[in-house]
């Protein structure tokens, strides 16, 4: 084994942090948090120094790097700074459906917009009420000459509203009596007739990009929208949740180390009684756990995408790497926010959005219940 | 058993407090939370209605209602699920200092006002650099004839914008040990030198007027001291005792209100086959984890609030009722969005909002590490 | 308020107890432990002294005391730390059966034994292939004539070796609804075809007898039923309420006494400089957590006990009492050992006894998983 | 990075798996941890295979590799069974001592005999209430001549009565103002006059083993004995704590694999109420988190090894690695035996001493509040 990073790697890892500290203004970042603006010209920034598709084959604006490095910029923006990380990595959540199971066309089609900055795109996979699994999806895609006939909508929608284009979970072969009924997945253009969006407000984290509920009324597409094999929709949907997982994961050790380093800094210099909060006893156990907690998530995490970039990465893996990084970054965040005191409270001081953010992370693509479900189903699932 | 004696009267009065919540307040929290204020006319409301100062004496002007009305109203207001209509602040922390130290003619003056609604009522004891620190505080306050002048600063004041009057911490900058060196003081808005800073946009509490404060040269009558000079820590000490526990109470009341919405949540969101979230077992045992805990913390609140009303000095278990209730009540908010899962990433659940609120408890009144000092020295450690 | 009345005569009940265990128990509990079981002759002793059988009915020659004075009991034998004189099994466990169930010979019969310790009883319930699981049940009995037939095995029988009198429970092979098919009779030590098994090895309850029991056509007087016919599943309902109310009880106590140990470890143990281990921060604040869950657990275990003695149905909140405090005195136990650090890696450490010993608490009496399902089912889950 | 183990370690980790599997029998192994007795006839087969001292240089009669071989044997001996892995891994704790800072001669006169089994060595350095470090230390060596007088008394030593050479932790020079004592190690041979033991009894766990209170009374030892340079005993302790806390965290991680892999196995085959365990979701729950948590306890402690074997292990991952692998231990032993039910409860079952010896490594050579202490030293330690 080997746990040190390669030299390029580390040059990345410099790069984004780098970057991050030269280009996040503190100040202009609580404010577009709470404005829920998006900083599109930092994304524009980010893009050119090639951060943005850095996973992505180079014809289509990308570095042809892994998911390792990927997790290694997300890590770094976050910890800068939770919110404006998250935005500037979330906006192509739908593109990992394509640079995995797109073909050529699509690949050309949206991959080089989403590396530049012009593109936006969503997973559009969840319903309501579908409990752990998403077998049971009401949204229909029906066959109609060449093409599809789309109905359904998908509630609460990352970058719902501002995405160039979706990743439908469809359900194709409604009727069939298969216990694993047959799904697909579609690429939706925003623009395409009968897709409309209505804004889903505030989120408790990740306020800087948008999320609305999306409604699909007799959307036509045609056969070239079909991502992947008819049929196929289930396994691709649940491998791009794969990646994201671990990416997210990523994300979430960033966040816990971003509140981690203010908390530090503010017990350092903060005094109370007469002498520096990081003096008293019980800051040293609480910064123990915290620091504990982020490296063994971080190391956990780092193999997670070692293992997806060597073709070897489980479901239950990436959920474990999800599960334990989203907690650390809870628990590390909810204590930055206590050291802080009644300023922890506000959104003067950063810690508040980085404790919110952190339970987006939580939440986004499943909660450690859904997580436990898919690392279950790994270990148990054969039994029944 | 029963360990507290709610009475038909107290039942009846829940009743028409709830009535009032669904109609005067619930409409309108989205509306004040948008507008980080609640306006002054909901608070003469639920004066005119009866529902402030319940246990301030009938005397002057209060309702002389027992403490459990007082715990009726913070229980309700809990789950109005907004803290901008800080009632249990207003009369069961802030107005017991005028109730217990105010002079003849104080009282007189102002607690009809406060029972009406007329008088918003805050209290201002925080300092942007002493945090928990009392010894720390830099207000200063010096009696010269028959005025005191008051010179300083304070900052997360509850009610801060909408507040009349202000039950002010200051010190004597000429004594020498510094706990002995605070005195009380009601300053009332429109005070020359008595100015509003900014208002604090935080985490949650959106709809309360959470501000700082400035006196600078601000000049009171003398009357207006709460009991004796330099005796102001004494004071906060033995009225700390109620508001801690109103911190529990109301951690306790929110604990209920999220795991009766998590426990409806899961019994009635089915998944695909039609099998109810609640009959996943994994969710099943967390859902009688929280019913557990839950309940635990009514017992134990209900002993505190019976020991209380006897006038027992529960100052160590108050403190740790604090730390307890509020704990868990953080635990129980986030195990609910789990149970949510991606439909508590939007703020229009409102559980969301109960999520954020909460996180202030820990923190407010005494952090939980302060109180955990002061039971470590009340236990003799 | 006291939640629980405990009077004078409780007190000096109580007193006398203590020094009886100082006197008969602690100092042989060593001996005991080694020997993986209590001589039969302390039985008679505790008996002669009047601390068996409190609350059976004195007409039936029990002592007629309220359940009070079984909570002292258990509490004074918790605090010896050890599990051999398995008194609250044999008291407020096993002959509650007898009193409510037993005809009014075999009460007279019986009773007295009990209470005077001459008679030690148990209670067979579980089997090795059924575990938790009642309805899995394969003991029969079949009555014939005026005899009863009884075949098959129990295990994790707590008394097993001692016992002198066994309530069993056993399946009428002929009812086809298992959740009727239970009757419970009284088998005597000595009744031919009524073997004793292996003793089992534990990881704790080291003096404790918990044994395997066999039955191979052994034959008892019908009058030794218990009851109705087939009703021997409604009994044990009727029963658990108060088997799992003394497990929380038991826990409680247990709580309290590891907390006790670790709060005076930590104020006498001092560092190389003389600062005891109890000034430091961080593990002051485990203490005072720990203080403080006793302290809850103890309201919420008090309020219990007053609505059991009332007669109230509180299965739901003993289920919830059973786990919570099995749970916390695992979690207790577990801080406290880690408090000590490497000097509670020896057996000499009495609390290493208690950690060991706690860990069944979890499990038996239904385990608390089986609470958690108990406890969803009844709260409409 | 590279999380692949290489071929040589895959062999080694192989090699000791089969060993365990051939030659741990399970009934043996329950006798011998309820009556304290010492696999002696195993010890000698997994010396003459070279399972102990792999780390030892080749001419000591080892092979010269890592603290990483060392953990993945640990680890493998350890989930097989419990205690007999603690007894077989732990006969030499002092001769890290030797290996690292002892001399040609003194590792030429123990190590050999630890690598063949004829040597149990034992470190005696803490004392009853030192608090949370070693420098108030009360045994002394005083110089006598080219020799010491050592006296003074240890609690609770490993392989006390056991050991043929202890490594005894010293202050020698107890009258210095020095606010840093000057403490020296000493290796004190178990037949030193004036050295006497007194059998500790049973402990929690790692029964196989002995435990002793050692007495030193006027124990007059040679130049020869003080390993390492005078002075620097505090330093060498430290480092062999260090070293130490990575082995017994590879245990960690062994022992919650063993109680896991039974619970699994038991889940699977037992019904209740009609259906396995296992398909109980509360099981699939509590499967999740068992796995997960072993999953980043392993990899953090990997990578601890990786670490010292690179020569950049600092003291906050040793502990850290420790701390998580322990607490691990526990969690996932507690929940095998919750699995087991009252058989969980009995010795006929193998969980019940998996969590005692689970309980062991977490209290040995530090509970995790002293852990946190070294984690928090290393970061807020400068502020003071």
């Amino acid at each position: 084994m080997d746990f040190s990073l390669s030299k390029s790697q580390i040059e990345i890892q410099k790069a984004a942090s780098a970057f991050a500290k030269g280009e996040f203004d503190k100040d202009a970042g609580l404010k577009m948090e709470k404005e829920g603006r998006y900083p599109a010209e930092t994304l524009q920034k980010a893009c050119d120094l090639g951060f943005i598709g850095i996973h992505f084959p180079e014809q289509y604006l990308g570095a042809e790097l892994g998911l390792f490095e990927n997790c290694l910029i997300s890590e770094s923006l976050c910890r800068r700074d939770s919110t404006m990380g998250l935005a500037l990595c979330l906006t192509g959540p739908g593109a990992e459906c394509i640079l995995r199971a797109g073909n050529t066309a699509q690949k050309e089609k949206y991959l080089p917009g989403v590396a530049d900055g012009t593109l936006f795109t969503a997973i559009a996979f969840a319903e309501t009420g579908q409990g752990f699994d998403l077998r049971g999806l009401k949204t229909t895609a029906l066959k109609n000459g060449e093409g599809w006939v789309i109905n359904g909508k998908k509630p609460l929608v990352l970058n719902g509203g501002t995405a160039g284009v979706y990743m439908v979970l469809c359900q194709t072969d409604p009727a069939a009596d298969n216990p694993d009924p047959q799904m697909s997945l579609f690429a939706v253009d925003a623009d395409a007739g009968g897709l409309s969006w209505k804004d889903a407000g505030r989120r408790i984290g990740c306020n800087m990009l948008s999320a609305a509920d999306i409604f699909l009324d007799n959307v036509r597409v045609g056969p070239d929208s079909l991502v992947g094999d008819k049929g196929a929709g289930l396994a691709l949907a649940s491998a791009c949740y794969k990646e994201l997982h671990v990416l997210l994961a990523a994300q979430a050790v960033g966040i816990a180390q971003g509140a981690y380093d203010r908390a530090l800094d503010y017990i350092r210099q903060r005094e109370q009684f007469g002498k520096k909060i990081g003096a008293f006893h019980i800051s040293w156990h609480k910064i123990a756990d915290m620091a504990t907690r982020i490296e063994y998530a971080r190391t956990l995490v780092y193999r997670a995408a070692w293992a997806f970039d060597s073709g070897k990465l489980d479901y239950s893996l990436a959920a474990m790497a999800k599960m334990t990084a989203a907690q650390t970054a809870l628990a590390v965040a909810y204590e930055a926010v206590q050291f802080f005191g009644g300023y922890g409270f506000t959104t003067e001081y950063e810690v508040e959005h980085f404790y919110r953010d952190a339970k987006f992370v939580d939440l986004f693509l499943g909660s450690a219940n859904t997580q436990k479900e898919l690392i279950a189903q790994m270990i148990l699932g054969k039994m029944k | 058993m029963d360990i507290l004696q709610y009475t038909a009267a107290h039942t009846q009065f829940r009743e028409r407090l709830r009535e009032f919540c669904q109609r005067e307040i619930i409409p309108y929290v989205d509306q004040w939370e948008a507008a980080h204020i609640v306006p002054k006319s909901v608070w003469k409301k639920m004066g005119a209605e009866g529902f402030l100062c319940t246990n301030a004496p009938v005397a002057y002007g209060g309702h002389g209602l027992d403490f459990l009305y007082s715990v009726i109203v913070a229980e309700e207001m809990t789950r109005t699920n907004h803290t901008g209509l800080a009632a249990t602040v207003h009369s069961d922390v802030v107005v017991p200092y005028i109730v217990s130290y105010g002079a003849e003619a104080v009282k007189k003056k102002y607690i009809p006002g406060c029972t009406s609604g007329d008088i918003i009522t805050a209290i201002a004891m925080t300092e942007p650099d002493a945090g928990s620190d009392v010894a720390a505080m830099t207000t200063t306050a010096v009696e010269v004839g028959g005025e005191v002048e008051i010179n300083g600063s304070k900052t997360f004041i509850t009610n801060g914008i909408n507040a009349d009057l202000v039950v002010l911490a200051a010190r004597d900058p000429d004594a020498e040990n510094p706990h002995q060196a605070v005195s009380l003081y009601l300053v009332e808005d429109g005070t020359p030198g008595f100015e509003r800073g900014r208002q604090l946009e935080k985490m949650g509490w959106n709809s309360q007027d959470t501000a700082e404060l400035f006196f600078n040269k601000c000049r009171i009558p003398l009357e207006n001291r709460l009991g004796e000079k330099n005796m102001g820590f004494v004071m906060l000490m033995e009225k700390l005792q109620q508001e801690r526990l109103m911190c529990a109470v109301s951690a306790q009341f929110a604990i209920e209100f999220i795991v009766e919405a998590a426990v409806s949540h899961c019994k009635t969101t089915t998944d695909s086959k039609g099998k109810p979230l609640s009959k996943y077992q994994g969710l099943n045992f967390q859902l009688v984890e929280m019913m557990t805990n839950a309940h635990v913390g009514r017992v134990f609140m209900e002993k505190l609030v019976a020991d209380h009303m006897e006038g027992l000095n529960v100052a160590r278990e108050t403190c740790m009722a604090k730390f307890w209730h509020t704990d868990l009540s953080q635990k129980t908010a986030g195990q609910a969005l789990d149970l949510f899962g991606e439909a508590a990433l939007a703020e229009r659940n409102p559980l969301v909002r109960s999520w954020r609120d909460l996180r202030v408890l820990p923190i407010f009144a005494g952090t939980n590490e302060i109180m955990k000092i002061v039971v470590g020295k009340m236990s003799g450690l």
